[in-house]
């Protein structure tokens, strides 16, 4: 049905593809033979989730770095940063985010004991990396370094708690869904949940590499 | 429409070279639209219907390259005219410039004529034929400082300074005003401009100097409320670090409005009550 | 839509790396380089042996590496032919992200430039 | 107990909110009984309210957006008549703090509960049906999104008698914004209907991408996919990239206002320009976001009446992909007046005018599916037409404010506003017009009454050409936007000229009305009975009218680009429909109350959070929670529909086909 013109003079393919025969599909092969499978829908509908959360902080790096050095008179990074602190709470995030990757090793063994203690870890060492960070904020806040001090402190607290607060509701999500797994066992659905929650955890990792990259080893340098 | 000064003039150049080259573009497509819809109508017998006729490499090419070449040559008098025009840029001329500093209020203008030690109230004169340098800040919220018929417009903002060079070639009085919407009473925030011949000026400074009013931080305090409308008068300004104060926010901000019964913001209305505007 | 273990060819999710990238070894493997980087971003930034000026280029390179191997090692996001819509996607993201920031900066910098105020003044204002 | 909220709350003096707020609930209370008289509460409970099928959800977001369509009419009409009244030192009959809020309110109401949920609409409507696909990726998402929005627009409409609106214009520049000038809730009412409604859009945005990537029926390759559906993953990634920037700068300014925080204060080092700089991060990708949907309309649409496939399908594809990138390079031409550098505004002048680029090749292309085609003009032609002839003048007063130079006299001016209503109305409002015209029949199984669409198209086409034209003109002339009453005479004229235009477009708003009555009345004479009623040529076409619950009985095969029209040609050369096809039962989602559920706690916690009734808050989020539990824990999400209603149901369509193809040898089945 395609005119002599529409194929010859159109050598590098710019207007529409005709003439293609069915096992001639060009493009990548996804979706290429129907719908992807429910798995595959779920975990990718999430990964785009994760890149628009990641967009999220991006605006909250970039009012940090644009205001970083507007103290108002008040502490300075330099002044209010303990790197030891950071340490601990960085090695906390990565043993946990260790342990998520073993639950997702025991679901897939569909080792109800291996799953859970695992997830158990993976809660616990999360909940020790929120309990340094609201006991440094508590510090701070002792010390008058409060988020009303100044731009920079606004900065500092909206950015690392919008992080400690993906903690937080990654801890619930996980509390529940360790309840679900339990009761449900593993069904497709749970496994998908499970994969999304493993996914949520080590993404939050690498905005806590941002964050203690520049808010505190950049930070605390004079 | 009708630019006062080199940069009203060079701005709206601009503005209309851009149209023009624009306009030979889009008018042709519009008419082609229009004929192309009336030649293929359904009923047109004449028409050769090319149920095919989906890709033509040549009409390809042109459909790229007429948008790009005319964006190519607009994006050299966007570059050229970004530098040229740039808001902060003196005005060459043999005269020194005439330094204003300008304060956005809620809701009028002040005015400071450092060098002459006036200032001025929702009213600017200028020389004819010198150019002014204007520094601008806002003791409240955010506004724009835009006289259309002398050109370029430059946001006012608390804590921050920007620079403005204009100059009025011929003697007359100009509409200026916020271009930058900054609360309940911003459609007061107009103000007369003056443009008056160099003796003419000189005489208007003369006048301010000999003023009743004076302006100095307690005075200035009574102006930081929120006021409408304001009428235009003329002070005194013997004191010069005014203006870097309030940059420098050792003055604080205007303090806004109250908040009145049921969760609204209430203004506090006009303390002189009178009802005359600046236009 | 039911069937969820239907496996796409040539389709993956984050995740759930290809021929067992998500086993124990790589888990093991990523949290030791994960460690090592992290420890390597506090040594420049704590140590005099670097050179000063280059300290912030080195903690932001050494940040870079350690996302890459997250996503490498936890996230599973590899290069395969068969993974080109999740890379795509990160690429894209990563291009919005560096936008805001570098273009914020930059910006925000130049009006600051810009306006020629006194910086030690806005530093210590009440 | 209330927090701030007590009676004083209901402004009780003003006439103008109060006699509106009583029409409206007099409107929802005869609709109410209406309702209830006809025992219809439990059908739109199980069909409408907690359906997860992206038709019907579609459909609701296109109903909400043209009520919001006709408030922010309403409040148009308001600000041209207060604008033509109050000169010469009168004062109209809006006191500013009145007319402060309706403005903001129409930009905010027109923006993110008008032209936003019409364009979703039609992507969830028209993108499953396109790809030959029974749904979205996540249909129950789907439902939260739409009930997410609706909660912002109600909490939004709310504000007109409980409180006040925010008086900062549609986007609250700081620091108007903050608690210091605006301590009233008005600003509240904003962030949080705004917050609601982008995390809906947001999950949209997830959503549909997910879809067009992922969820396509065999052999639609991308180089295959319909137009519309590359504009709509445009708009989605757009969403995507975007969206979390407005979100996270409205939080900055929600933690000002509530918790103190000084991201865009005056004082202790906040800059107010950092709001401005992230607002406009967002705020240009989104009206990218919303253009791309309605010029995918058009392709559809040009192709459609003109008999012909798009041209240039593949640079079609390119320039949407260059739109969709270099959207993001270029939102400081919002704010060249804040002076910064001439390097910066240089920049970003540029990159601003290469947008234009993409556009134009796209308005060439166009033009050129016109050219050898055989062209028919129903109201859905009449739109894209008209979109073409006025959306280069809007596209040519953009790139005239990119120059920066000419910006410093256009910046904020009636000139901009003129510019932006030029692209938004004459782009998208058309196209969102165009698209529901086009897709109706496919929607409800009849037409819309022609007759009366295109008495409705002229008056609204000529107000549009009146009202803009004279805001162009006395933009010119120096005025700027927002001014609750003016003192210069040369505008005045031109004020009254565009209030003629609003007088126009009435006439189009009602004949838009009086052709939905007449075609509901008339609907039999209307009917569509083939599924096909412009001889289209992509998928959502080849299923009846309306579709199927599941939309395909099989999952069509696509042999080559515009899946349909290839399949009614093969199908004419063969005189015949093909065999009939080996059916199976089908799954679908089920219906489920989670977005309403959701939305309703949503409404709550915004509401709790405006007036600072933090007990009610807690319980909201409480119950958000609870919600997604029950979700989660929920057994069966699917039904089935069994072999037998699938066979009967496609059998009746292939009669209708068969029909119709041994009725016309020309006409395609």
């Amino acid at each position: 049905m395609s005119s002599a013109a529409g194929t010859s003079s159109d050598p590098h393919r710019l207007g529409h593809g005709r003439n293609e025969d069915d096992n001639q599909r060009d493009t990548t092969g996804h979706g290429q033979g129907g719908p992807a499978s429910k798995r595959i829908v779920v975990g990718y509908g999430f990964w785009i989730y994760l890149l628009s959360d990641i967009v999220l902080f991006s605006a909250f790096f970039a009012a940090y770095a644009v205001l970083a050095h507007a103290t108002a008179g008040g502490p300075s990074g330099p002044q209010i940063f303990t790197r030891t602190r950071v340490a601990v709470e960085t090695v906390c995030l990565l043993l946990s985010s260790y342990c998520c990757g073993l639950a997702s090793l025991g679901a897939e063994r569909r080792s109800q004991l291996t799953t859970q203690l695992s997830l158990a870890a993976t809660g616990l060492l999360g909940a020790a990396f929120l309990a340094i960070e609201l006991s440094e904020f508590a510090e701070l806040m002792a010390r008058g370094a409060t988020p009303t001090r100044s731009a920079f402190l606004s900065s500092f607290f909206a950015l690392v708690g919008l992080h400690g607060l993906h903690v937080t509701i990654g801890l619930l999500w996980l509390g529940t869904m360790m309840a679900q797994t339990w009761v449900k066992g593993f069904r497709p659905a749970i496994m998908r949940r499970l994969l999304c929650f493993s996914l949520f955890w080590h993404a939050l990792d690498i905005v806590w590499v941002g964050v203690f990259s520049i808010v505190y080893l950049l930070g605390s340098r004079a | 429409m009708a630019p006062e000064g080199p940069i009203a003039s060079a701005d709206l150049a601009i503005l209309l070279n851009a149209l023009a080259i624009m306009l030979v573009i889009v008018v042709p497509t519009i008419l082609a639209t229009l004929g192309v819809a009336w030649w293929y109508r359904a009923g047109n017998a004449r028409a050769h219907y090319r149920p095919d006729f989906a890709y033509s490499g040549r009409v390809e090419l042109i459909v790229w390259s007429i948008p790009i070449m005319v964006i190519l040559f607009l994006g050299g008098v966007i570059w050229i005219g970004s530098h040229d025009l740039d808001p902060g840029r003196p005005i060459p001329s043999r005269q020194p410039p005439l330094e204003v500093q300008v304060v956005s209020l809620d809701w009028a203008w002040l005015f400071i004529y450092p060098e002459q030690q006036v200032a001025s109230l929702n009213a600017l004169a200028l020389p004819v034929g010198v150019p002014v340098h204007l520094r601008l800040t806002s003791a409240s919220v955010m506004n724009s400082f835009f006289v259309p018929r002398l050109g370029s417009q430059i946001y006012a903002m608390n804590g921050m300074e920007t620079q403005l060079s204009l100059r009025a070639d011929r003697a007359g009085q100009f509409y200026g005003q916020s271009a930058q919407f900054s609360g309940d009473g911003f459609s007061d925030m107009h103000f007369a401009v003056q443009a008056l011949p160099g003796v003419g000026f000189a005489q208007w400074v003369k006048a301010a100097q000999a003023s009743q009013s004076i302006l100095d931080d307690r005075s200035f305090a009574d102006l930081g409320g929120q006021h409408r409308p304001i009428e235009p008068s003329t002070m005194r300004a013997p004191q010069g670090t005014l203006f870097d104060a309030i940059v420098a926010q050792h003055i604080a901000p205007a303090p806004g409005p109250q908040l009145g019964p049921g969760g609204r913001a209430q203004s506090t209305p006009s303390s002189s009550g009178v009802q005359n505007h600046a236009g | 839509m039911s069937d969820p273990y239907k496996k796409d060819s040539g389709d993956t999710v984050p995740g759930e790396g290809e021929d067992g990238a998500a086993s124990l070894r790589g888990y093991t493997l990523g949290l030791a380089l994960a460690l090592l980087l992290t420890g390597a971003s506090f040594w420049v930034a704590s140590t005099n042996l670097v050179w000063a000026p280059s300290v912030p280029v080195a903690i932001v390179v050494l940040a870079v590496a350690q996302m890459g191997v997250h996503l490498v090692f936890f996230l599973h996001v590899t290069t395969g032919p068969d993974n080109t819509n999740n890379v795509l996607a990160l690429a894209f993201g990563t291009l919005v992200v560096l936008l805001v920031i570098v273009g914020s900066i930059w910006i925000m910098g130049h009006l600051s430039h810009g306006m020629a105020m006194d910086h030690a003044a806005m530093g210590n204002m009440p | 107990m209330l927090g701030k909220l007590d009676w004083s709350a209901i402004p009780f003096a003003q006439p103008i909110p109060l006699f509106a707020a009583g029409l409206v609930m007099l409107a929802l209370l005869g609709a109410a009984i209406w309702v209830t008289r006809r025992g219809l509460w439990s059908y739109l409970w199980r069909e409408w309210i907690t359906s997860v099928d992206h038709k019907r959800i579609g459909i609701m977001y296109s109903m909400l957006a043209l009520l919001m369509l006709l408030r922010g009419f309403i409040d148009a009409i308001m600000m041209r008549s207060q604008q033509s009244i109050a000169v010469h030192g009168a004062k109209g009959y809006l006191p500013p703090e009145h007319y402060d809020q309706i403005f903001s309110a129409h930009g905010t109401i027109m923006i993110f509960f008008g032209a936003m949920p019409f364009i979703i609409g039609l992507m969830n409507f028209v993108v499953p049906l396109q790809l030959g696909v029974r749904d979205v990726a996540f249909p129950t998402l789907n439902s939260v999104s739409f009930w997410l929005t609706a909660s912002g627009a109600l909490l939004v409409n709310m504000s007109l008698v409980i409180g006040e609106f925010a008086r900062t214009g549609w986007l609250p520049y700081a620091p108007l914004s903050e608690t210091t000038y605006s301590p009233g809730v008005g600003v509240d009412y904003y962030l949080w209907a705004i917050q609601i409604s982008g995390a809906g859009t947001l999950m949209t945005g997830i959503n549909l991408v997910t879809t067009i990537l992922k969820m396509r029926t065999p052999g639609m390759s991308y180089m295959r996919m319909p137009m519309f559906c590359w504009t709509a993953l445009g708009s989605n990634m757009l969403i995507v990239a975007a969206f979390p920037i407005l979100t996270a700068t409205l939080a900055m300014l929600t933690l000002d206002r509530y918790l103190g925080f000084h991201f865009f204060t005056n004082e202790a080092g906040g800059n107010m320009m950092m709001f401005v700089n992230l607002i406009w991060a967002w705020g240009h990708p989104e009206v990218y976001i919303l253009i791309l949907p309605a010029f995918g309309v058009f392709s559809e649409v040009f192709s459609t009446f003109s008999g012909k496939p798009l041209f240039g399908y593949r640079s079609m594809v390119a320039a949407t992909l260059f739109i969709v990138v270099v959207s993001f390079f270029v939102w400081l031409h919002h704010f060249f007046t804040m002076g910064a550098g001439a390097d910066v505004n240089a920049f970003f002048g540029i990159a601003t005018s290469v947008i234009a680029v993409g556009t134009g090749v796209k308005i060439y292309n166009w033009l050129f599916t016109m050219v050898g085609g055989r062209l028919r003009f129903p109201t859905p032609m009449l739109w894209s037409l008209a979109f073409m002839v006025t959306f280069v003048v809007g596209g040519m007063t953009g790139v005239l404010m990119a120059v920066p130079p000419a910006d410093f006299l256009l910046h904020n001016s009636m000139f901009l506003v003129a510019h932006f209503h030029n692209v938004i109305v004459g782009g998208v409002i058309f196209g969102a017009f165009a698209g529901y015209s086009f897709w109706f029949p496919k929607a409800f199984g009849f037409q819309l009454d022609e007759r009366w669409g295109k008495r409705a198209f002229w008056p609204s086409l000529i107000g549009f050409v009146l009202t803009f034209g004279a805001l162009y003109v006395v933009g010119l002339e120096g005025m700027t936007r927002r001014l609750q009453r003016t003192e210069v005479d040369d505008w005045i004229p031109w004020l009254h000229v565009a209030l003629a235009g609003v007088g126009f477009m009435m006439l189009g708003v009602a004949a838009q009305a009086i052709q939905l009555y007449i075609s509901i009345r008339d609907r039999e004479r209307l009917r569509d009975l083939t599924g096909d009623p412009w001889d289209g040529r992509s998928l959502e076409w080849s299923t009846s009218s309306p579709p199927p619950a599941f939309n395909f009985a099989v999952m069509p095969d696509v042999r080559g680009e515009e899946a349909y029209w290839g399949m009614k040609r093969r199908a004419i050369e063969a005189q015949s429909l093909g065999d009939e096809p080996a059916y199976e039962s089908i799954d679908m989602p089920r219906n489920s109350p989670t977005g309403i559920v959701t939305a309703f706690f949503a409404t709550l916690i915004g509401f709790a959070l405006i007036w600072q009734i933090w007990w009610l808050a807690i319980l909201g989020f409480l119950g958000t929670y609870a919600t997604f539990v029950v979700f989660a824990w929920r057994d069966r999400d699917e039904i089935s529909v069994p072999v037998e209603e699938v066979t009967r149901i496609d059998r009746a369509r292939r009669a209708a086909r068969a029909r119709h193809l041994g009725q016309n040898d020309e006409e395609p089945a």
